[in-house]
């Protein structure tokens, strides 16, 4: 693995990261570690130390139904860079679900809102953070909406006719997975007759928010 | 009927109950609807465009919305400007709910009206489910003349003069149509 | 009918019998200084501040969780939503992540015309900056004027893309199309007329002793705190650190300008808003350099996999109609991967991670929005200031909700 | 007779809105506004003393500017006089004025 030119404090960085044993890998320029979960507060502080000193961005992702993905379902990714912005560095550690990570906000007090970003979103709880509750979603609001599992919450558009055409179906064919638009027999384009739905879910007459 | 009812009900109940003679309620009419204040309740983009409506280009002050009052309580006319998710929408309610008699709500831009392109677990899908609203401006963000449009249509309403596309009257106040 | 009174709150602080209860005021949702759906939270002992708590999620959008049900073309609709004040800074953002995912080859006339765009919608911003932060501070003028000028660059963008906001001009591989004629002259007479302008603003505001008044040495953000919390975007720079994206990962044709980063090292309200005034003095000086490297070319980028073929290919070449359905019905797929390019926007750094499955939605989209974690600093300048400085304060901050809350 | 039409457009602009507006009250109309959220605690706090202090203040050069208008109107009825006059009222209350100024009434920290 070529350490690009970044040279300085992202090599300095690098090494450190090296006998916290983290896996390093590159893809069009962009380095990201691999860390167990027990060992990433060690890691943030020595990535601050050798320079990196600004974290931008901590997010989750949910591999649940990525194609041949292969570990841990949720990996949440630090993002960090150094000040002259041009050494960038993306921690991940990879959790399955109900797992917890320690806090960043010793080492960067701006994690707070991040971190309570990514357990609104995914669930994923940091332990010790000062105020762990939902950032962003209603308060009423069952679930993490992030979760590839959670639905999208559609609600199909009636037309003044009575026919409504279901998001999902319509869409079908753009996902590139299955036959999709033209497979249909013109069902989902111009609109199912709502009278006798055919469509597999989805309320008979006009959908509620 | 009592002098008293002439106090105590007021004048939509009368003219609904074809008592009071129509000239006062025509004349009352017009004054409201030459001086429509709208209350800011501006949420995302359409927003910028509603601050866009009241400057000296497309001067919205023309249509008697001179001012936009911060608080509910001096407002008639509430624009809904931006899509309204579904944490602020108790918000919107109580804000509504807050506001004095007769009152007016025009629901501005695509988000508002019909959840536009945000059609998920967020947005709330039409405002009306959750206010009465008496105009629907359409476009993403519609440019101010769209919104004075909409003012100006709204304006038509209050003065008793608006018919939907059968023809069919259209309330003064759609608030009190609910009750 | 007497007003119902509310309960009384259950924990006053109780020390002894003199005892001062903190005023919890909810500076709210639907609050007129709050510049969108902000909701702050303020224990206040008499005019001064004691804690601030912003709640924020009133205008949560599910922008990333939409992106996931979109195609990547179909995105670009989306990116310029979030910040409305700056969408064009989003759409590159997200075009330029797409086409490094893509190894696009974007043509040099599409990458100054995205960056003359984005200069323009930067001036833009930092005008409504400006009129809405002296509005916070009682000059309610500044507002009609700065709208003014606002709609002058609302006409160039009307011309080029259709709309005054939330445009869809940007395409990953170029741009929708090429610009009309009288692009140039058009915007060679908005920069003559905008250095007026500016000499007019800078003794209008900048040597206005009520605005030295209230900002001087007000809410004061360390250079320490700034990194603490992850600052970025001009108020990082106000408070003495050099970081400016656009000088430090030039993207998209900006290394072929020369422009000065300004930075200041006061780190208070004053600092805060001259910094935009002299980018936008920046901005326009980029914008003439681009205008004038600008030459005729392709704007969109050759490769079929990406770009719609052009019409009149369609009728003689088949394979030029199977791109197109291809493209249309399905857009295209890029590989695997997960790819972040950051950039600079009006409030900070703005850059898209996207993780692509190799289908033609993203597998997921996270923006890093600038506004969020600049936010949080409002807190720790603000305690032990003043309650109406603390308003001067959020706008000098220049967060826009629908950047906060995605 | 001009006083009381004055008087009379007045009292009857007041009955008319009163007769013909709506009076349409409901629990939740009244309820106290506080930026759309449900209030909590009464605004019937105690105030920290600071306030009451700035009002005094605010009260007394107010009603200095207030009594410079009739000396305005009939400035040129004696010039010399009524201009030491006004000279003489403004000192008085400007030794006030440096004393609340020493005496720290305006900054709040």
């Amino acid at each position: 693995m070529t350490a690009p030119a970044a040279g300085g404090p992202l090599a300095a960085a690098l090494a450190s990261l090296a006998e916290l044993d983290g896996v390093a890998s590159e893809f069009k320029g962009m380095v990201s570690v691999t860390l167990p979960k027990h060992r990433i507060v060690e890691a943030l502080e020595a990535v601050k130390a050798a320079g990196l000193v600004m974290l931008t961005d901590i997010f989750g992702i949910d591999y649940l139904t990525y194609p041949g993905h292969r570990g841990k379902r949720f990996a949440v990714v630090y993002n960090v860079h150094d000040i002259s912005g041009a050494a960038r560095l993306f921690l991940r550690v990879e959790l399955d679900d109900g797992e917890s990570l320690p806090t960043a906000t010793e080492v960067w007090p701006g994690a707070n809102f991040m971190e309570r970003e990514t357990y609104d979103m995914f669930g994923v709880v940091f332990e010790g953070h000062p105020n762990l509750r939902k950032l962003l979603t209603p308060e009423d609001l069952e679930g993490h909406p992030h979760r590839k599992d959670f639905p999208l919450g559609e609600s199909p558009t009636l037309f003044n006719d009575g026919r409504f055409i279901d998001p999902p179906a319509f869409r079908a064919g753009l996902m590139g997975k299955d036959p999709g638009l033209t497979g249909w027999k013109g069902g989902a384009r111009e609109g199912v007759r709502s009278s006798h739905g055919t469509l597999p879910q989805g309320p008979e007459e006009g959908g509620e928010p | 009927m009592g002098l008293r009812d002439l106090f105590e009900k007021d004048v939509q109940e009368l003219e609904a109950e074809g008592i009071l003679f129509t000239s006062l309620q025509k004349l009352v009419a017009w004054g409201r609807s030459n001086s429509l204040w709208p209350a800011t309740f501006g949420l995302a983009c359409c927003a910028i465009e509603m601050m866009a409506s009241t400057n000296p280009r497309t001067d919205m002050a023309r249509m008697g919305s001179e001012v936009f009052r911060a608080s509910p309580r001096q407002a008639d006319v509430m624009i809904v400007a931006g899509r309204l998710s579904k944490k602020m929408a108790p918000v919107l309610k109580r804000v509504y709910d807050q506001m004095p008699d007769p009152k007016w709500v025009i629901s501005m831009g695509a988000c508002a009206s019909s959840g536009g392109m945000f059609n998920n677990y967020a947005i709330v899908q039409n405002v009306d489910s959750v206010v009465p609203v008496d105009v629907f401006v359409p476009g993403c963000p519609p440019r101010p003349e769209a919104l004075m449009y909409g003012v100006m249509q709204l304006q038509k309403k209050v003065r008793g003069e608006a018919f939907d596309e059968r023809g069919v009257k259209l309330p003064m106040v759609e608030g009190w149509a609910h009750g | 009918m007497s007003l119902k009174t509310p309960p009384r709150p259950a924990e006053t602080a109780e020390q002894g019998s003199f005892s001062t209860e903190y005023m919890r005021i909810n500076v709210g949702p639907q609050h007129p200084s709050t510049h969108g759906v902000l909701r702050l939270v303020v224990d206040l002992d008499g005019e001064q501040i004691v804690s601030l708590k912003p709640q924020i999620g009133y205008l949560h959008t599910g922008f990333e969780k939409t992106f996931e049900h979109r195609t990547y073309q179909q995105g670009v609709t989306y990116s310029n939503r979030m910040d409305y004040l700056h969408g064009f800074a989003h759409d590159l953002a997200y075009v330029l992540a797409v086409e490094k995912l893509m190894d696009a080859r974007v043509p040099i006339r599409a990458q100054r015309v995205r960056v003359i765009l984005n200069e323009l919608n930067r001036i833009a911003s930092h005008l409504i900056f400006f009129g809405t932060g002296l509005l916070d501070m009682g000059a309610l003028t500044p507002f009609f004027y700065t709208q003014r000028e606002r709609e002058k660059i609302l006409d160039i963008f009307e011309m080029v893309a259709g709309v005054r906001m939330n445009y869809g001009y940007f395409r990953v591989g170029g741009l929708y199309q090429d610009v009309p004629e009288g692009f140039e002259e058009r915007v060679r007479a908005w920069y003559d007329d905008f250095q007026a302008r500016l000499d007019e603003y800078r003794n209008l505001w900048v040597g206005n002793d009520i605005v030295l008044a209230r900002t001087k040495g007000i809410a004061v953000v360390s250079r320490q705190m700034a990194l603490d919390y992850g600052l970025t975007g001009p108020s990082l720079r106000a408070s003495g650190v050099d970081l400016d994206f656009r000088k430090a990962t030039p993207y998209s044709s900006y290394e072929d300008y020369d422009f000065v980063v300004p930075v200041y090292q006061e780190g208070d309200l004053w600092a805060r808003m001259m910094i935009r005034f002299d980018e936008m003095v920046e901005s326009a000086r980029i914008v003439r350099q681009a205008l004038d490297m600008l030459e005729p070319g392709p704007i969109k980028d050759p490769d079929r996999r990406i770009s719609l073929p052009p019409r009149h290919e369609l009728e003689n070449s088949m394979e030029a109609v199977i791109f197109h359905f291809k493209l249309v019905t399905e857009g295209f797929h890029p590989p695997k991967g997960e790819v972040y390019v950051p950039t600079e926007s009006a409030r900070g750094e703005l850059g898209y991670y996207i993780v692509s499955d190799g289908g033609s939605m993203p597998y997921r989209v996270k923006v890093r929005v600038p506004s969020l974690v600049n936010l949080q600093l409002l807190e720790p300048s603000s305690i032990g200031g003043l309650f109406a400085d603390m308003v001067i304060n959020i706008a000098s901050f220049d967060p826009v909700l629908g950047d906060v809350d995605k | 007779m001009m006083f009381l039409a004055a008087g009379f457009i007045a009292a009857a602009a007041l009955v008319v809105s009163g007769l013909v507006g709506p009076k349409r009250g409901g629990e939740a109309k009244l309820s106290a506004y506080e930026s759309g959220i449900p209030a909590s605690g009464t605004a019937r706090e105690r105030f920290p003393v600071h306030f009451y202090l700035v009002a005094m203040m605010f009260i007394i050069f107010d009603l200095e500017t207030a009594f410079f208008y009739p000396l305005a109107v009939k400035f040129n009825a004696a010039p010399q006089f009524l201009f030491a006059n006004a000279i003489l009222f403004v000192t008085i209350l400007a030794v006030g004025y440096l004393y609340l100024l020493r005496k720290g009434v305006l900054n709040w920290k």
